[in-house]
């Protein structure tokens, strides 16, 4: 891989931008891989990445219908943390933590991952002690966590609605200091490039139309592009989960939902940490170039339209004002909609399938873009030495049956409001 | 650059102060910020994004990226407003952006020196060392140094407003298009509604000298619309979204300066306009040029200059290159040149399409073929062009250079259903894709019409639109514009030939203009190459030479022809990955100037056909909305509607803090019962277990249930039994999901054979009823039973302690209260006086209690009826924090147990369920997780470690054992027991640990402590129940 | 913001309906012991990406519940019938 | 409750009212409606959101098997057959908001989704204000009333009061 690094910046500078090389090849397909990975998002591309340097496993496909990156992760709101209180969630989500804080340079691409701190607002009493639960979790093990009262908020984020008649007053927060935010495209792109250098075919424009079957196992997949033989296939493609499911003939508790997401203009520095309301759906943060990014709860209804209704849009709109007054004369830019892979417990699935050679990563309701570099580790193991990793033992697909459910909001089996 | 004495359609008679930088101007009525500062003889107005290069107008609409202000100060300060759109207003204050310590002078024009290194993506590439946390070290110049405007940190001031409107037709845009599909809309008898982001109606017409045909039609068409009751004209009204349902939003703008808070008028409107059909009448956008230093203050596109001219009488130049690869420019050149400028067409082709020398000719307007633009000259404004000619370099000196590429039509609105916008060859720009059912598109936004085609579209599409409705009187022939030629110009329409072939090869040509920028730029693979293009190639090392300095795509983003080609090489090639590496279409303009160019340049580059490398996805909203329109009145004590109990006044009168839950109000503590809620509770608890306290708990859900099947429902609803509850009992009733987990706990009373009276906790009263209703319609259509909520229909109290049936003999001496005649979980439903009480004997507290329901209009006399009848007997109210400590106390469960993950058995309750069957959620209740001894089970736990505290969140742990991980379980409500003097607590832990008398230790680490306690039965008094029986 | 008909109020907005999620799976006999069924019912999803048969409660009008069929892809709505119908 | 207030060209009140709802069972109706109309002596709106007045009592039909009567003083409650449906009062739990003036059209547009324009005088619109379950009463050209939970009731006045303030 040819570096990057201050002085092929300088180098560059100098002679016109002419010697940076492509970040990842287009090649053809080849005819077999060892393991082919449908899905050019974030965890495709990271499962790839992660079996070529952990495993040594290289020759190695990911197939993307678009181009990559094309879907949630970079989407999102770009949020990472690890408060999770459930077990199962907990020690996953910190795993993924840590890679995250040395992403940038185990990729040699600067995914931007920013540790402004994350912090979860409480709006009451009762939630306080909820989130005295989370923090202890959260300790126990091992991950940073702090609690803060009304005034210590007040003096970290003192834009926000402090006024005793608010419906929502502040009654405290949620600190988790090395919870930030990264840059979701470079993430797809830092892993592509990284997966490229050791190998790895990284095949856009190429959607799965079905799967070749040898008896039971599965062992291909045909492609837009032809047929791939495979010795492994690991579906990777969130918010699509159930339709090239159906094509395995795999049943799933799975239903896609859609999650807006909004920027507005890029303003000088306003908003440092992330902020996230536990009463009603509002999470805020500012991006390098200046644009608050924020969102809301779920459209409510199962989509596969990556477009959001006006509803939504208005009522983020009322919750962002009631907790942050200035926004109010802030413009809007855009605003889009994410396809979700939502499970009738919140919690993501990563397990082998009850179908021979075929392997399971999706579920991801939301928390999809933080668990993408844990996601691909666990998932490159799963594909590599055929076994699950600890770390991923709670997300498998027989908790429904068994009710090992990992249910953090406690809605139960309506994925729409989870 | 100056204002011209006559013309141009602004009202000289009213003068208008303003300030731009600190600096006093003069406008009218009837000026944009833009044409006023033009006419103040202002060419820089700000600063780029990246390099801080100086900025001036380019366009005069909404497309505009360069022209960004703040206005207003405090809490009314908003950056990032287009002077294009913004309306002159007498006293406005506007500030340039993004530039220190001045517009002229900017400390950050040095990163113009660094540009070689911060091309596109350089930030992907460095800042990841030393540390791992070294990327926050750079980011935070990163930061302070993006951005454009400043916002303000106060809260808004001003009102914002939420209309909803019905329409049959909505026609977007109210050019000729529009207005002529208003009429036939309007003839044909649909209601229509038209709108215009422009506070003047028009659309291009307005663009045409006042005193020409086009004007004369215009006051025409507006004069029989305005005639038409069933046709309403909006202004400064922008449809920024078209969303599913035929749901447009639009906001109005109030105009300029008028709203007063004060008076309750808003600044701006939300508009939510539900129409049966909808007519995309949005024109179409010009696009610039690509060629270096394109981005200098005084290159301007040609139909902004000649809407400067033409609408609000300034000419924005005396010496003026008009460069274009279409016709349509030379209706701005002859304008101008009509004006008294000097002016000169540099046009890329060989030969306009029609016959127009001679029309520059009369007019004095010299024409130069096969003229390449290559280079602007001068810093802070135009001073000449470098044209690449067959003859060699020219350079012309100007002080405007108005540049047409062409025109984009205006499809983002068509888009936003998810329609692509598909790509027509043949005119070489993205027209709207195959729409839905009731919608319908007319003129420029079609790709390319004349204004009588304009016209003649608009009429039908509102013909169409208004028989989809069902709106079918006859209507009459479109009002017609035929304009003669030379008035018109090069065609008889402002667009011209501007759709039609050439716009390629010029854009294409942006990279020629400078090959050693762009060695690799390919043309897009198309039929038949044109001798033109041809020709230009061979210009190339000329070119090179011309063209020193940056070309511009994306002029706010300050991405170059560089940048588009360095994205290629790096393999950035689809589309998306295009706008994202390079942030090109990012800028609060989206784009709008430069998506296409982009497109086609990478096209090129890939030797590709423009659709095969992609369409841009246009999301809503087309213009930028203010957070503060779409939030509308739903702000402040409206951001939601509040619920009061019947005695609420009374709770906020008698020293009440109340607490906000499920959008209640609710008694959380009385500030007469103690300093702060830990003192007040304890007291309130003190007082229910020795004398007696008074709770409003009309929070609580009620339903009604009703019919002959209405107890064998409740038996399938309830896990536990009710078919054989007697009538005038009450029973205690837990519900689970289908998939077995505790779904509500409540109480339900038998008030006779066929009649039921639910209550569901506060929390899940409106899911509870829901439920309900689905699984009769659903699931149980043959039960004949009918649910109704009856929350809002009953006032309800709980008159709670020892004294209890005292007070309440007291306040109804009437009534017989007996515990023979009202036993604990007995029902007594009396018409007493006035009043139809239903007084059910139930208790939480654990003491002898009542539930007194009332209809609400009485809720508030009953109420202080007993509080009157009950001060001699220690009475006094309480609240939910004493009323949560009590219920701990007796080891009732509610919301922090009941979280959604527990089952019955985990709260100790299947004994109540016992071998039943044909309860909802039976089944899968039975999973078999649900017996694992590692599950936790409710528990008590008593702290003995005196002047220790136990916690809620207190994750417990065994003696000796390392405290990390998960643990045993958690503390899930906790209280201070005045009765036991001792911390109690509920918590769940796991079956295998949950031995009454083992010792346990409950840690929380967030406040840095570890506490032992000891494993005891929930119910910690009182647990035969004596209190409340007898 | 989809606008919904309801059968008996006409067209609204869908906030003023509680969504119901997938209407094409059988709820089993409340007394049906089945596992598999209940197991199936509750959990298993076809998500299609096309027509979705659901239910939506028009919870500030009528408060029926209603069977509408609607693409989940463009969100065209293709029918709307009262749930209690859907079973006859 | 009574409470007035006067906006220019626009007045709200306040009061109590009764009603009174009938609910008949599915496979009963034909029976059950006969029954109501001999009760009430007159004819029964036909579809959802009709209106039928009998001397100081308006019949809505709010869902299709149920009905509200509505009024200003106690019904003598009668008994329906239970083999047919059954009847509860609901009175308490709502307040009529009476709403007239000639710029009626111009505060509902703030508050609710129902297009005034094409509403007849007399239908009935169950819908929501601010998300609240109300029932629109179009009385004429320039009034209508409003049933909303009296809970929510002071939420909605003023929300009522504030929107009639905006002009039009």
């Amino acid at each position: 891989m040819h570096g990057y690094s201050a002085f092929s910046i300088l180098r560059n500078g100098l002679t016109g931008q002419r010697h940076w090389r492509r970040a990842w090849r287009s090649p053809d397909p080849k005819s077999a891989y060892d393991v082919v990975i449908v899905g050019g998002g974030g965890h495709g591309l990271a499962t790839a990445f992660y079996l070529a340097e952990n495993h040594g496993v290289r020759n190695v496909a990911v197939l993307e219908k678009g181009y990559i990156g094309g879907g949630n992760v970079g989407r999102n709101t770009t949020i990472v943390r690890s408060n999770y209180r459930l077990d199962g969630n907990t020690q996953f989500y910190e795993f993924s933590m840590k890679l995250w804080e040395g992403l940038s340079r185990a990729l040699n691409f600067n995914v931007m991952f920013s540790q402004r701190g994350f912090l979860l607002i409480a709006n009451s009493p009762g939630e306080l002690d909820t989130f005295g639960y989370r923090a202890n979790v959260m300790k126990l093990n091992g991950i940073d966590a702090e609690l803060l009262d009304r005034e210590e908020v007040r003096r970290m984020v003192p834009y926000l609605n402090f006024s005793e008649k608010a419906l929502y007053p502040v009654h405290g927060a949620l600190l988790q200091g090395r919870a930030g935010t990264a840059r979701h495209d470079a993430v797809a792109w830092g892993y592509a490039r990284a997966a490229d250098a050791y190998g790895v075919d990284i095949i856009q424009g190429c959607e799965v139309t079905g799967f070749v079957r040898q008896g039971e196992r599965i062992v291909g997949v045909e492609t837009t592009r032809g047929r791939i033989g495979a010795g492994k296939v690991g579906l990777a493609v969130a918010g699509h989960t159930s339709v090239l499911a159906q094509k395995a003939g795999l049943e799933l508790p799975i239903e896609s939902h859609i999650l807006q997401a909004f920027v507005t203009e890029p303003i000088k520095p306003l908003v440092h940490h992330v902020v996230a309301y536990g009463a009603d759906h509002f999470y805020v943060s500012q991006s390098d170039k200046g644009g608050l990014v924020f969102g809301g709860g779920l459209d409510g209804y199962n989509s596969y339209a990556q477009r959001g209704n006006l509803g939504v849009v208005r009522e983020v709109a009322e919750a962002s004002i009631a907790m942050m007054p200035c926004i109010s004369r802030l413009r809007i830019l855009r605003h889009w909609g994410g396809v979700m892979d939502m499970t009738p417990d919140g919690s993501p699935i990563i397990c082998p399938t009850p179908i021979d050679g075929l392997y399971l990563n999706g579920g991801w309701c939301y928390g999809g873009f933080k668990a993408t570099p844990a996601s691909g580790w666990c998932f490159a193991h799963m594909l590599a030495k055929g076994e699950v990793h600890p770390l991923t033992a709670a997300y498998r697909l027989d908790r429904f049956r068994t009710g090992r459910t990992i249910d953090e909001a406690g809605a139960g089996p309506f994925t729409w409001l989870q | 650059m100056r204002r011209l004495a006559i013309g141009g359609r602004i009202d000289r008679s009213q003068p208008m102060e303003f300030t731009f930088d600190g600096r006093a101007m003069t406008g009218f009525r009837g000026d944009t910020l833009a044409s006023a500062l033009l006419a103040n003889g202002v060419r820089l107005v700000g600063r780029s994004f990246k390099y801080h290069r100086p900025r001036g107008i380019l366009s005069a609409g909404p497309e505009e990226p360069n022209a960004l202000v703040t206005l207003g100060t405090g809490g009314r300060r908003e950056p990032n407003l287009t002077a294009t759109t913004v309306e002159l207003a007498d006293g406005l204050v506007a500030e340039s952006q993004n530039r220190w310590p001045s517009l002229k002078f900017d400390a950050q024009g040095i990163n113009g020196l660094f540009a070689p290194f911060l091309s596109a993506g350089f930030y992907y590439k460095t800042f990841m060392g030393p540390t791992r946390r070294a990327w926050m070290f750079y980011e935070h110049f990163i930061r302070k140094a993006a951005g454009f405007g400043r916002a303000g940190e106060e809260p808004d001031p001003d009102r914002y407003d939420v209309r909803h409107l019905f329409a049959d037709v909505a026609i977007v845009g109210s050019g000729p298009a529009g207005l002529s599909a208003a009429l036939a809309a309007g003839e044909a008898g649909a209601r229509v509604v038209l709108i215009e982001q422009d506070f003047a109606l028009g659309g291009t017409l307005l663009s045409d000298p006042q005193d020409s045909e086009s004007a004369a039609w215009l006051s025409g068409m507006l004069a029989r619309l305005a005639g038409m009751p069933n046709v309403s004209l909006m202004t400064r009204t922008t449809a920024f979204g078209a969303y599913d349902g035929n749901v447009l939003g639009l906001v109005e703008r109030h105009g300029s300066g008028t709203a007063d808070p004060k008076e309750g008028q808003a600044r701006q409107m939300l508009l939510l306009l539900r129409a049966k059909s909808i007519v995309y009448a949005s024109g179409a956008l010009e696009r610039p040029l690509t060629f270096a230093n394109n981005d200098r203050p005084g290159i301007m596109l040609a139909s902004a200059a000649r809407i400067y001219l033409n609408r609000f009488a300034v000419l924005t130049g005396t010496r003026v290159v008009v460069a274009t690869d279409n016709d349509s420019a030379y209706r701005a050149a002859f304008d101008l040149a009509t004006a008294g400028a000097e002016v000169t067409i540099a046009d890329s082709r060989a030969e306009p399409i029609h016959d127009l020398r001679e029309q520059a000719r009369r007019r004095g307007v010299a024409v130069r073929t096969n003229s390449l633009i290559a280079n602007a000259l001068g810093r802070r404004a135009v001073r000449a062009v470098s044209l690449s000619e067959p003859g060699g370099a020219a350079t012309v000196r100007c002080d405007l250079v108005a540049v047409s590429g062409g025109w984009s039509p205006t499809v983002h609105l068509t888009s936003h259903f998810g329609v692509k916008p598909v790509y027509r060859e043949d005119i070489q720009t993205f027209v709207p894709g195959k729409l839905g059912a009731g919608r319908f598109v007319a003129g420029a936004v079609m790709g390319g019409l004349t204004t009588a085609g304009a016209i003649e579209q608009g009429h039908r599409a509102g013909v169409d639109a208004s028989a989809f409705c069902g709106a079918a009187k006859a209507v009459q022939q479109p009002v017609r514009l035929e304009l003669t030629e030379i008035d018109a110009g090069p065609d008889d329409s402002p667009l011209g030939t501007s759709l039609r072939p050439a716009p390629l090869a010029q854009l294409v040509r942006g990279g020629y203009g400078s090959p050693a920028i762009l060695p690799e730029l390919h043309r897009p693979r198309r039929s038949g190459e044109t001798s033109h293009a041809k020709r230009t190639r061979g210009g190339d090392e000329e070119g090179a030479k011309l063209a020193a300095g940056k070309a511009f795509v994306d002029i706010q983003m300050d991405v170059t022809t560089q940048d588009i080609a360095l994205a290629h090489r790096e393999g950035y090639e689809s589309v998306e990955h295009l706008k994202r590496y390079t942030t090109l279409g990012m800028g609060t303009d989206q784009g709008k100037t430069s998506n296409f160019y982009a497109l086609s340049a990478m096209a090129g580059l890939r030797g590709m056909a423009v659709p095969e490398v992609g369409t841009t996805t246009f999301r809503p909203p087309y213009t930028p909305v203010a957070i503060g329109a779409l939030a509308g009145r739903s702000i402040g004590h409206h951001y939601k509607p509040i619920r009061r109990t019947p005695m609420h006044d009374w709770h906020v009168a008698n020293g009440a803090q109340m607490l906000e839950g499920g959008l209640w109000m609710r008694p959380w503590f009385y500030r007469t019962s103690g300093r702060d809620v830990n003192e007040a509770y304890v007291a309130e608890m003190r007082m229910v277990r020795e004398t007696a306290g008074l709770m409003d708990i009309s929070t609580l859900g009620k339903i009604d249930v009703q019919g002959p099947d209405a107890a064998e429902f409740l038996d399938r609803v309830y896990a536990n039994g009710f078919a054989r509850l007697p009538v005038g009992r009450a029973r205690y009733g837990i519900m689970l999901r289908d998939d077995g987990i505790v779904f509500d706990d409540g109480t339900t009373t038998r008030l006779g054979e066929r009649h039921f009276f639910m209550t569901t906790s506060t929390a899940k009263a409106a899911d509870v009823m829901s439920r309900l209703e689905f699984l009769l319609d659903t699931a149980w259509p043959d039960l004949r039973v009918s649910v109704t909520s009856v929350t809002y229909e009953w006032a309800a109290m709980s008159v709670a302690g020892p004294n209890s049936r005292d007070i309440l003999a007291a306040a109804f001496p009437d009534l017989d209260v007996s515990n023979e005649a009202l036993p604990h979980m007995g029902l007594l439903e009396e018409q007493y006086r006035d009043m139809h009480l239903r007084i059910i004997r139930l208790s939480f507290s654990g003491e002898r209690a009542y539930e007194i329901y009332v209809g609400a209009s009485l809720g508030n006399e009953v109420w202080c009826r007993l509080m009157e009848a009950g001060a001699p007997f220690g009475l006094k109210p309480y609240g939910v924090e004493a009323l949560g400590a009590l219920r701990v106390e007796k080891g009732h469960i509610a919301g922090p147990e009941i979280d959604g993950r527990t089952t019955l058995d985990d709260l100790g309750l299947s004994r109540m369920v016992g071998k039943r069957s044909g309860y909802v959620g039976e089944v899968l209740e039975r999973r078999e997780a649900f017996s694992d001894p590692a599950r936790p089970r409710l528990v008590g736990l008593r702290c003995f470690e005196p002047g220790k505290q136990l916690h809620a969140g207190a994750i417990l742990f065994r003696p000796n054992e390392s405290l990390q991980g998960h643990g045993l379980g958690r503390i899930t409500s906790v209280t201070y027991s005045p009765a036991l003097d001792a911390w109690v607590a509920l918590g769940l832990l796991a079956r295998e640990a949950a031995v009454e008398g083992a010792e346990i230790v409950a840690a929380s680490p967030i406040i840095g402590q570890a506490v032992r306690a000891r494993v005891v039965s929930p119910i910690f008094l009182d647990p035969k129940g004596e209190r409340l029986r007898g | 913001m989809l606008r919904i008909e309801c059968p008996c109020c006409g067209p609204r907005d869908h906030d003023e309906f509680r969504y119901g999620g997938d209407a094409s799976v059988t709820r089993p006999a409340y007394d049906d012991p089945d596992f598999e069924a209940w197991y199936r019912y509750v959990f298993v999803r076809e998500n299609p990406a096309g027509l979705h048969r659901e239910y939506w409660q028009h919870v500030v009008g009528c408060r029926q519940w209603l069977v509408v069929e609607r693409d989940t892809r463009s969100h065209t709505i293709a029918s709307i019938r009262f749930a209690r119908e859907t079973r006859a | 409750m009574a409470d007035s207030s006067t906006m220019a060209g626009f007045e709200m009140a306040a009061d109590d009212c009764v009603i009174v709802q009938f609910e008949g069972w599915d496979g009963a109706m034909a029976q059950f409606e006969a029954q109501l109309r001999r009760m009430l002596d007159g004819p029964l709106p036909n579809e959802v959101g009709e209106t039928v007045r009998h001397d100081s009592w308006v019949v809505i039909r709010v869902a299709p098997r149920r009905f509200w009567l509505l009024g200003d003083d106690p019904l003598p409650i009668r008994d329906i057959d239970p083999e047919l449906g059954c009847t509860l009062p609901l009175g308490e739990g709502r307040v009529r908001l009476r709403l007239f003036g000639g710029v009626i059209k111009h505060v509902l547009e703030r508050c609710v989704a129902v297009d005034w324009k094409t509403l007849g005088e007399g239908r009935a619109v169950q819908t929501g204000l601010h998300r609240v379950p109300i029932l629109l009463l179009r009385r004429s050209a320039f009034e209508c009333d409003l049933l909303v939970p009296r809970s929510f009731s002071k939420s909605m006045t003023e929300w009522i009061a504030d929107a009639s303030t905006a002009g039009p």
